[in-house]
């Protein structure tokens, strides 16, 4: 297997995916953001004070273990990542405790962030609390309504949060705005963004964070079994957990496998399935795949789990689908809400709702992973406690 | 026939005053107003006009743009019937489209490029589109005599203005950081601002974001080759659902007459 | 400092504390029991089961640091041991893998347990759904309505949540009905425990099981600092987490203090400081201090927090306190919520109720505190994600 | 002059029946009518008394008599009238109470037993004092003639029947795992678990939890020297309001018939 090139290229390009498409008030910013990130990563005390915060406060390592009942439904070995305890409930953490520290380093003392279901905005919320800094979270007014847990958290740790009426009042409109924000107080604020998505650095940035992952479960796996997995199955929205965790097996004989939102089904309209579909477009900043219509106008994402809900993806992740290193699967709500519930009843672990889209796709590959007599680990992205009420509901509603 | 950007300029210098550009949503408040609207604001004294091609997701405009634009989607304007319309009208003035970075690439970039050319379109503001990644585009513009404007904002570095040296057509001056919309106060930095640009770079200066009044128009007159008027303009068709080109002409005759008495 | 008596004797004694008061019926069951966990206790197999499912399933040890924002404002160090971060937010589920390790080791298949806020219920849950035993919880009907997302996540894993209806319909009456279960399924049922209370060996087994907090705690704080805490600190309702956070450190020169919840206040009759009130008596299998009236009956608790919601309290604590080995305080409803948001905004943690007390309680004493130049170990048992619905009413309320 | 315990259960024997001992609970449905019920099971055939101290938290009964007890507290029954009243009651069969440790132990272990014996009380149940907690409470027990009576549960081990060897009063034999309650099916184990008690304790041997009908009663009788009603005659008191004694009355009596039927 050959090295994979080490990308982006200085122009923040993954291929042809990446770039930095926003308003030419934020070109110096995202330059001078690329210098300080650059200095940072190779700064020893930044690194150390970055890796104390991950081990002393986030709670890293976090557990791998093999599920002994699921691989013994299955007929294969399935071990899961345990990014569900990281402090806050989910991976999102790693990234805004990273970019949080830079904001500090950078002298800004006032932070913005997009969210969806709100883990985002919680985990920007909680690392500005952490250091005292002035967070406002901008947030579609879909999503406060649907997920007011978040919201309260999010206030609890003195963030403002700010609801956003415009669009579809969702994860994308509250990224027009945060964007907007930040054009407007270029100068004293730094932007969070939560996905391996946006221009340049974002995506190279955001995946460094959160390459911890991977890291951590190389090491971990390789002392649990001697060996590899054969497969690694994580979730994608932005694709910031499976870019984190993929990342430090891209040069070892792995299959990687992302899992979309199929939502309804792909053939509805009313799914989150980006690089299944495959259609280049620019958004919020990068090059790589969008929904959108023939003018390319954007479509609206659907997906029961509100962190999917999005209809972009990093850059990275269409490199990788582009190059085929990495294979791009999609999961219906359906097949994500019986996989919520199976993970519970086996393991013991309610999965985030984004989690159980690759706890199902295992599930549904069962016959040709048992052929190939698979270890497979997946990337257990957050914990499912946001999401009991909207299955409750969703549930009722059948 | 119609003029040329620097027609358009080179006239409004002769008479001693900045180029007025008003801009207005295409498909807003319908498609059938465009034809109408165009030649209001040309009889109010537009030197230049934008029209804005809607986009899902307008990041770099304000409440009223966005508004605007949502409307126009929401009623199923189509790229193509922009251009359609476009290619009808029949005005003096130079016609500028501005639009976001997506609808170009879908459509194909070269094709956006020569469309806009078939359809008398002269010039593309593309906000999200930084000087830097479209130097590809440059090219196809260039030989289709589409001019790709150029965006300085105050936060732009030498190195940014350097860059777009060789630009045609004008340069495009955000006069604050921030979105588009109407504002009460017009950013005094703006002069220094046209002052830097203007060591680096010789076609014209307009200055747009935030004027909304004649008065602000001719304060900002005072220091550069052009004016550009939107979200005030938008926000006078909104209000004058009766009658939009007969408030949009008017609205904008009253900018045209503070240029004129600077 | 003279080293402390092993405690319980082998009638289960702790001093004149503790014992097995519970129908002849479980007096057998309670003496297999008690062989069952001495053996256990001395298995390697045994510890290493559960040591390796604490560090790969729980995600232990926990993180340990030092609250600097915290630490600021009060004017000496405190330091956080970070329970809220195990898989299902709080020490319980240290105890309940244990216990049904045991369960398991004894050929029990159906496991029950009493539950108040929940926690305990789902950290039960869990650990059946993990071992795949039929768990069945028992939860007063006041906190079924009042705690209704854990009884969704009891669910979940396949637990039956039984409502009790009788007396007060909280934590009490539910562990009535759990030992009447128990009493009559008594051949193929074990029953979990979720604090250091219950007959003998329950506060001894509980204990020993939590006290992997101190264990932990001991050895990290001795690596941050070089030395030990001068006080530790943390919340007592049974008390399993504050016994499990003391026990390390009961023979060094340490104050421990058990911070008990004082509801309105302990003068208006709504409370549940226990010890405070310090009067002997037996209920649920041991002596202790009890809250009751002159003639014995037993008096309803009250707390903001569900989990400090009961009239007892473990034997070990009533031992510690006759001793003075540990100070019990207490503190009401209206500072653990002050409390439960100061922490939040100035470290990004939103503890659980039941550990706000024991961060109101540093906050209330930092003139003491500072004058002793104190370093605070504070034992953070929980997360306060169950209680976001709960502060939000009750200020709302207010 | 009141019977002691054996001379109850010897009168029994002597009429070659099981000795009939139904249990209420003091303050149920008031403490008015604790009397006139004592009477009524007097007058319709029992041979002892059971008498209900009520607990706030009786863990080892069941619906019934977990409702007659949290009833009767919620009027306000205190420990202190139920001594009184029970001073005053002339009865000629022995009157024993049942309650739990707690009340006990509240009111010191001495003193509990010293106001039963002043009160006329032989003999104290404690469902939750199991015989190795209470060896203490035995001496001032048997200084004052007051019988601790020892509990046998299906799961009892023979350790526990030797432990209990010399206690005094009769063995209560919890016929099934579980609460009290009226039950529709007899655990048939109940004859070996007697015959078991039999080869270790000479007191006489009671049986009670979940007793419920005369025929169950007859059954049971047939193997131990006493049967105990509880749960099923306090649900016939809850059940006739308007005449508590006189239904308790009847109720006994058909259980009384039909232990003399054996
Ligand atoms: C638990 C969890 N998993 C996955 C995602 C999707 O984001 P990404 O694809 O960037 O990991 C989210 C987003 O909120 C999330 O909360
Ligand atoms: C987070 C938390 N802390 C403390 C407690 C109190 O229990 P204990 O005193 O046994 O630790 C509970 C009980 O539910 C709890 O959930």
């Amino acid at each position: 297997m050959a090295m994979m090139k080490s990308v982006p290229d200085a122009r923040g390009r993954f291929g042809p995916f990446g770039g930095q498409y926003v308003p030419e008030t934020l070109m110096p910013v995202l330059d001078s953001l690329t210098a300080a990130y650059r200095e940072a990563k190779v700064d020893r005390t930044f690194h150390q004070e970055w890796m104390g915060l991950l081990k002393e406060y986030v709670g890293r390592p976090t557990a791998l273990r093999q599920a002994f009942r699921l691989s013994e439904q299955l007929g294969f070995a399935v071990y899961l990542k345990r990014e569900d305890l990281n402090h806050t409930g989910a991976h999102k953490i790693n990234n805004t405790m990273g970019q949080v520290l830079l904001a500090k380093r950078m002298g800004k003392h006032r932070i913005i962030a997009e969210t969806g279901a709100g883990q985002h905005g919680v985990a920007t919320a909680t690392a500005a609390a952490l250091f005292g800094l002035h967070a406002e979270i901008y947030m579609g007014e879909e999503d406060v309504k649907r997920q007011a847990l978040n919201v309260y958290r999010m206030k609890l740790m003195g963030a403002e949060v700010h609801t956003v009426h415009s669009g579809t009042r969702t994860l994308k409109d509250a990224t027009n705005e945060a964007i907007r924000d930040w054009v407007t107080n270029v100068r004293d604020t730094f932007y969070v963004i939560g996905s391996v998505v946006g221009p340049h650095p974002y995506p190279m940035m955001v995946r460094d964070f959160q390459s911890i992952i991977g890291k951590e479960a190389r090491r971990q796996f390789r002392q649990l079994t001697d060996g590899l997995p054969s497969h690694i199955v994580a979730p994608v929205g932005g694709g910031s957990n499976a870019m984190g965790i993929f990342y430090a097996f891209r040069n070892d004989p792995v299959s990687l496998v992302g899992i979309e939102a199929a939502g309804d089904g792909v053939d509805t309209g009313r799914h989150a399935a980006t690089i299944t579909k495959a259609e280049r477009g620019i958004l919020h900043g990068s090059l790589s795949y969008l929904l959108q219509d023939e003018d390319g106008q954007i479509q609206p994402a659907h997906s029961i789990s509100a962190g999917l809900d999005y209809p972009g993806v990093g850059p990275e992740h269409a490199y990788f689908h582009d190059l085929g290193r990495a294979r791009y699967e999609s999961i219906t709500d359906r097949q994500a809400l019986l996989a919520f519930h199976q993970l519970a009843e086996w393991e013991g672990i309610i999965p985030a709702l984004e989690s159980a889209h690759a706890v199902a796709w295992v599930i549904q590959e069962r016959e040709a992973l048992q052929r190939l007599d698979a270890k497979v680990l997946i990337n257990l992205s957050g914990r499912g406690d946001k999401d009991v009420d909207a299955v409750a509901a969703y549930e009722e509603g059948i | 026939m119609t003029m040329t950007i620097s027609e358009a300029f080179a006239r409004a210098r002769q008479e001693n005053r900045a180029a007025l550009i008003p801009y207005i949503t295409a498909g807003y408040p319908s498609l059938e107003h465009l034809e109408s609207l165009v030649k209001a604001l040309e009889a109010g004294g537009a030197d230049l006009i934008e029209i804005g091609v809607p986009f899902s997701d307008p990041l770099a405009d304000g409440p009223i743009l966005q508004q605007a634009a949502t409307e126009a989607l929401a009623r199923g304007v189509k790229v193509q019937q922009i251009f359609d319309r476009v290619k009808d009208l029949a005005v003096s003035v130079p016609l500028i489209f501005l639009t976001y970075v997506n609808p170009i690439y879908r459509r194909g970039i070269d094709r956006f490029i020569t469309d806009s050319r078939r359809s008398g379109v002269q010039g593309l503001i593309v906000p999200d589109w930084p000087w830097n990644e479209m130097r590809e585009a440059q090219e196809t513009a260039q030989s289709q005599g589409v001019a790709m404007i150029p965006l300085v904002a105050p936060t732009s570095t030498d190195a940014h203005l350097k860059d777009i040296r060789n630009a045609a057509g004008f340069v495009y001056t955000v006069s604050v950081t921030g979105v588009t919309g109407a504002r009460s106060q017009l950013n005094h930095g703006v002069g220094p601002l046209v002052e830097r640009i203007r060591q680096h770079v010789h076609i014209p200066i307009a200055v747009g974001f935030g004027i909304s009044t004649p008065e602000q128009a001719r304060e900002t007159g005072r220091v550069a080759d052009g004016v550009i008027v939107g979200s005030a303009l938008v926000r006078v068709i909104r209000d004058n659902r009766d009658d939009p080109s007969g408030s949009a002409e008017s609205f904008v005759r009253a900018f045209r007459d503070a240029l004129e008495t600077k």
